[in-house]
């Protein structure tokens, strides 16, 4: 039998940048082997919410023993989250989904990650990996303003960052796919790997470019129910036969590019 | 030691607790971080002739202590399960009873898969689904009036090896003239209840949530309206019922076993806590032993019918 | 300043939030610790023809998100409410418009109590309960066939000096067809919903925790199923909907609105918190805002019918 | 308008008994005037339970502003309560009802307390305003067991105690109403005020006994849903009328013997 559920404490919790959180929970799952891109289920302590709330994992601390989630509020579950004080105990399933593969890299060999917004945080643990293999990392993100952006220091100390935002109103101005074809046009051929995570639009825009690309990874968000791949609720279609439907839970959330319907 | 055995038709279980249908797929994910033979029976997941695809996400929207669901059927089809799903739980779990729940667009799509699958060596009984909200044909329609149930029910019965446990809809004006329709066409038993049918909002877009718009309401919520239904048809019939609906707790089973329910499907509880049913399981001793009962039977006593 | 006025037939309300039929009684208790000013409305407690004692006790249940209630329409009967209730609500709030809910055993009952209530100086419409679920007769009775329903409508509307509201059950297996037939019937608008039946047992006593034994749940419990038929109400017709079914927050109301409901009705929010109505209504232009909104109206626009 | 709602802060909590808790609520509603007998409406904090759950008043300092629950935990409302930690805030309204009158009695005056089990609380604050007033209360109190009584000493340091307990492992063996035949046979003429709270057994009891009595009163329990009157869920029927219905939140829980069907 898997693991699968674990009782984290709540050590830490920050507001890192207007409505978006930083949550440090602490206990055994951070010895888990932990693949960046993948994520955990987590129980919100409210006795009339019953789903649990799927997020991606943004920092595994083994010495810590702590993993770190990023979240932005958005309705009553993330609410009910960054009100709880540290030390209250998390039910928390994970490591859940299959994560981003990079063991095809090298030391030496280049990766363009690309994200948007809150699908940035599992790329966090992703280029963390990424450097610790070698492997040189450009970043692109794209936010709605620079009051928007967080963690920039954390990935500017993994690699060059380019920022694109929607006003303008730091980096590049435009969503990411404009970006991307402004300044990285050749990205094809310069990156031996290409992860993304964000919102539709992004992961659109990004299956489009590298949709030839033999190792770009693009990672989807659904609404879920189990989690862990027995309820049909989060099912993406083939696009090579959309007769055939894959769990993001479970068959995913990371999928090559080209792979599935968006 | 407490005695959790129960015995209906077809299923002699050593507990009384199963996963609903729709709720634990065939069984091999929960299987993975557990071992299946600690519950009673499974439900697997409707079966239709043809693979279904279900409907366009999103699937599922949480609502207060309940949440909606659309699925709309998604499974293999018959073939695939014939061949995959059911062997796969017979080599892994050569002693768990499985309950196979059948749905189709008309009669001969029930007729066909019942007469197939009730051929399948661990399947004990069938759960005849006359009741799924989520589906543009079937479903509902044969479940809302008491001659297209009777009609279904008796066709299925003729062609199946196993018992047929006929699971109602509660979104019916009444119940009974259902449930004796049912009865007098054979079935052995009664599932109740299937989904309330809700829809949620989002204020953003003034849309549904769902991209069905409307889904199955289930979990803690729809427990009273559950056990109403089960004591509404324990108090005209003396078949078995698998209750369902809320179940999360063994106190809860207990509510329903103490309305008419004789075993227990437990749906929506897997999601928030993937171990709800082996702790339901094994809190069920202690549960009994506050009523002073080492034995499940003697609690399950179907009540006295005194309903309105 | 954000414009909250709704328009209905009967009835211009400041705002849209109403308390709902017996959970305010006729107003004086809650009027102790608030300015029953600031409603839109007041939906009074059911009102029949002769005084009623209603079921015994216990009359309330908890459910998860939601309660039972079995209170059986006690009320002090038409006369006393004509001479003593409605006076008091003039004398003390004599801007406040009054929506009265009646009842009653037979269509002769019903329709004596809305040619007199209506003739109040302060009632600007009727609420017709036709879907009570605690009482032995009548309630359900006309609420469950188009034709029951519709032929109380008339008689009602025909009698009545104002615009008559009615209030369907949702316990049916297909709400459309009575709201089709209360429409023609002459209804002017409907009220929408009222409880669904549910049960609750004590598993010491293995028997009903309601005297009454059923009663009807209420609360979020419910919302999806609300909205629901809401949206399956608005998707047959245009006549205005007040909409009520677990609306606790403002955010709830809209929700509703969203759905279909032209103002808001608000039950069991009442009793978690007295001052949920004038909280809510406090609440509506910061909800209102967060879609760049400034009146009500611009929000309640009905939606498309695009309903299965 | 009255004040009817009130944010009070749990100060303190302790299991006193088996299951039986003192709570302790500190806030502004100690300042109004309580009657003995009143009670509060608590909202428990849990987002799935919607009712409240009614305790009598136990004790009322003005002094530190901090009145005192009594309560037993019999079900998931009562758990979580009892499972609040210090400092948690809570809604509270109150005081809500009637109380035992007082008034009418004067110092040197004697007052018997009837109460079993959980009905004992609102008895504690009884007893005190009496003693305040220089009455003379002898107290009169069924448990099931030695072990489930609780507050002893507060009591005795009002007036006697007499104890029957179901088992005889503490005092008078058997139920209240036995031991009020056995002991307290002259009562009715001894006694210039009677009070009891209870489960309906003693009501009864005392009912039956004192039907006569001028000022002799019990205090009733009943599910209910607003706690102010207005949604007819609490009533009880008038003894001289059963066509009458009075609310028991509202224009109880304190009722004269002989007026009520209990
Ligand atoms: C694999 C995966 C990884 C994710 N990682 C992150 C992350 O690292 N950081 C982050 O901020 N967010 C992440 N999300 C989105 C996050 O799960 C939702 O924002 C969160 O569930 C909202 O909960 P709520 O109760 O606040 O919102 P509500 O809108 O009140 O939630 C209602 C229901 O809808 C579901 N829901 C709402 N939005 C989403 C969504 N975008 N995706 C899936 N379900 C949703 C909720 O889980 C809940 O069941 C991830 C989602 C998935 C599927
Ligand atoms: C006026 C009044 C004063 C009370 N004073 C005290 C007191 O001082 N100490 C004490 O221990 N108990 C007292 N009670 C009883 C107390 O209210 C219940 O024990 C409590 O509500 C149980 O809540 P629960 O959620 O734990 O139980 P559950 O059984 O889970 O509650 C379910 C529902 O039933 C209601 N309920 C259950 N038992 C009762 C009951 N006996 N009376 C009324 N409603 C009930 C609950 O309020 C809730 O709505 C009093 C009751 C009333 C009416
Ligand atoms: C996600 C989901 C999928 C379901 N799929 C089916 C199904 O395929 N067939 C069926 O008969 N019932 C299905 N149901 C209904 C459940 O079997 C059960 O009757 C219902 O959910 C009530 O039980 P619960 O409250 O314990 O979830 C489904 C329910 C859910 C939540
Ligand atoms: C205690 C109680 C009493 C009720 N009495 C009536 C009534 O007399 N007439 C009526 O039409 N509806 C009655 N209802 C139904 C409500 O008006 C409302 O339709 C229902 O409770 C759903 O709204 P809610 O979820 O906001 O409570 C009652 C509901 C409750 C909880
Ligand atoms: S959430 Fe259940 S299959 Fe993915
Ligand atoms: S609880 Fe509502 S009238 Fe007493």
């Amino acid at each position: 039998m898997l693991p699968l559920e674990y009782q984290l404490t709540l050590t830490k919790q920050t507001e890192i940048a207007p409505s978006i959180y930083e949550l440090c929970l602490t206990g055994d799952l951070a010895q888990q082997p932990i693949a960046p891109g993948q994520f955990v289920d987590i129980k919100i302590p409210s006795d009339a919410l019953l789903l649990r709330r799927p997020f991606g994992i943004a920092n595994v601390d083994r010495q810590t023993n702590t993993i770190t989630l990023l979240y932005r509020v958005v309705g009553e579950g993330t609410t009910i989250l960054s009100e709880s004080p540290v030390g209250t105990s998390l039910s928390v399933l994970g490591p859940l989904g299959n994560g981003y593969p990079i063991d095809q890299l090298v030391a030496g060999q280049n990766a363009l990650i690309i994200g948007g917004g809150t699908g940035i945080p599992p790329l966090h643990e992703l280029s963390r990996q990424l450097n610790a293999k070698g492997v040189h990392v450009q970043h692109v993100f794209g936010f709605a303003t620079k009051a928007a952006i967080f963690y920039e220091d954390h990935f500017r100390k993994l690699g060059p960052v380019a920022y694109a935002t929607n006003n303008g109103s730091y980096g590049y101005q435009g969503h990411v796919g404009l970006l991307l074809d402004a300044q990285f046009a050749d990205a094809t051929t310069r990156y031996d790997a290409i992860y993304a995570c964000g919102p539709k639009g992004l992961l659109m825009a990004v299956d489009n470019r590298f949709s030839e690309h033999p190792n770009a990874y693009i990672s989807l968000e659904e609404r879920m129910a189990c989690g862990i791949g027995a309820c049909y609720a989060c099912v993406t279609k083939l696009k090579r036969d959309p007769s055939i439907q894959l769990k993001i839970c479970d068959d995913g959330p990371v999928f090559k590019t080209n792979e599935v319907l968006i | 030691m407490t005695d959790l055995a129960v015995t209906l038709p077809g299923l002699a279980l050593k507990n009384p607790i199963m996963p609903a249908s729709g709720c634990f797929g065939f069984g091999q994910e929960y299987g993975r971080y557990y071992d299946l033979n600690e519950l009673g029976a499974i439900i697997i997941k409707a079966a239709t002739k043809e693979p279904r695809l279900g409907n366009a996400t999103p699937r599922v929207a949480e609502t207060p202590s309940g949440m909606l669901n659309a699925i709309g059927l998604q499974n293999p089809g018959i073939e695939v399960i014939m061949q995959e799903k059911l062997p796969w739980l017979a080599e892994h779990y050569p002693e768990l009873p499985i309950i196979a729940n059948v749905a189709g667009n008309t009669e001969a799509d029930y007729v066909a898969v019942c007469e197939q699958i009730s051929q399948a060596p661990n399947v004990h009984a069938i759960e005849l689904n006359i009741s799924c909200p989520n589906v543009a044909h079937g479903g509902l329609e044969f479940g809302t009036s008491p001659e297209a149930a009777a009609t279904l029910t008796k066709a299925c019965v003729a062609v199946s090896q196993v018992p047929v446990y006929v699971k109602l809809s509660p979104n019916v004006t009444d119940i009974r003239p259902i449930a004796q329709a049912v009865e007098a066409a054979g079935a052995a038993g009664f599932s109740l209840i299937n989904t309330l049918v809700g829809m949620q909002i989002d204020p953003k877009t003034r849309q549904p949530i769902l991209a069905n718009q409307t889904g199955g309401l289930s979990g803690p919520a729809i427990k009273p309206v559950a056990i109403r239904l089960i004591h509404q048809v324990r108090s005209i019939s003396k078949l078995p019922i698998i209750g369902m609906g809320g179940v999360s707790t063994a106190a809860d089973a207990l509510e329903l076993m103490a309305a008419g329910a004789n075993a227990i499907a437990v749906g929506t509880a897997n999601f928030s806590d993937p171990f709800a049913c082996p702790k339901l399981i094994a809190a069920l001793p202690d549960e009994l032993a506050k009523y002073q009962l080492t034995d499940l039977k003697s609690f399950g006593l179907p009540q006295e019918g005194t309903h309105d």
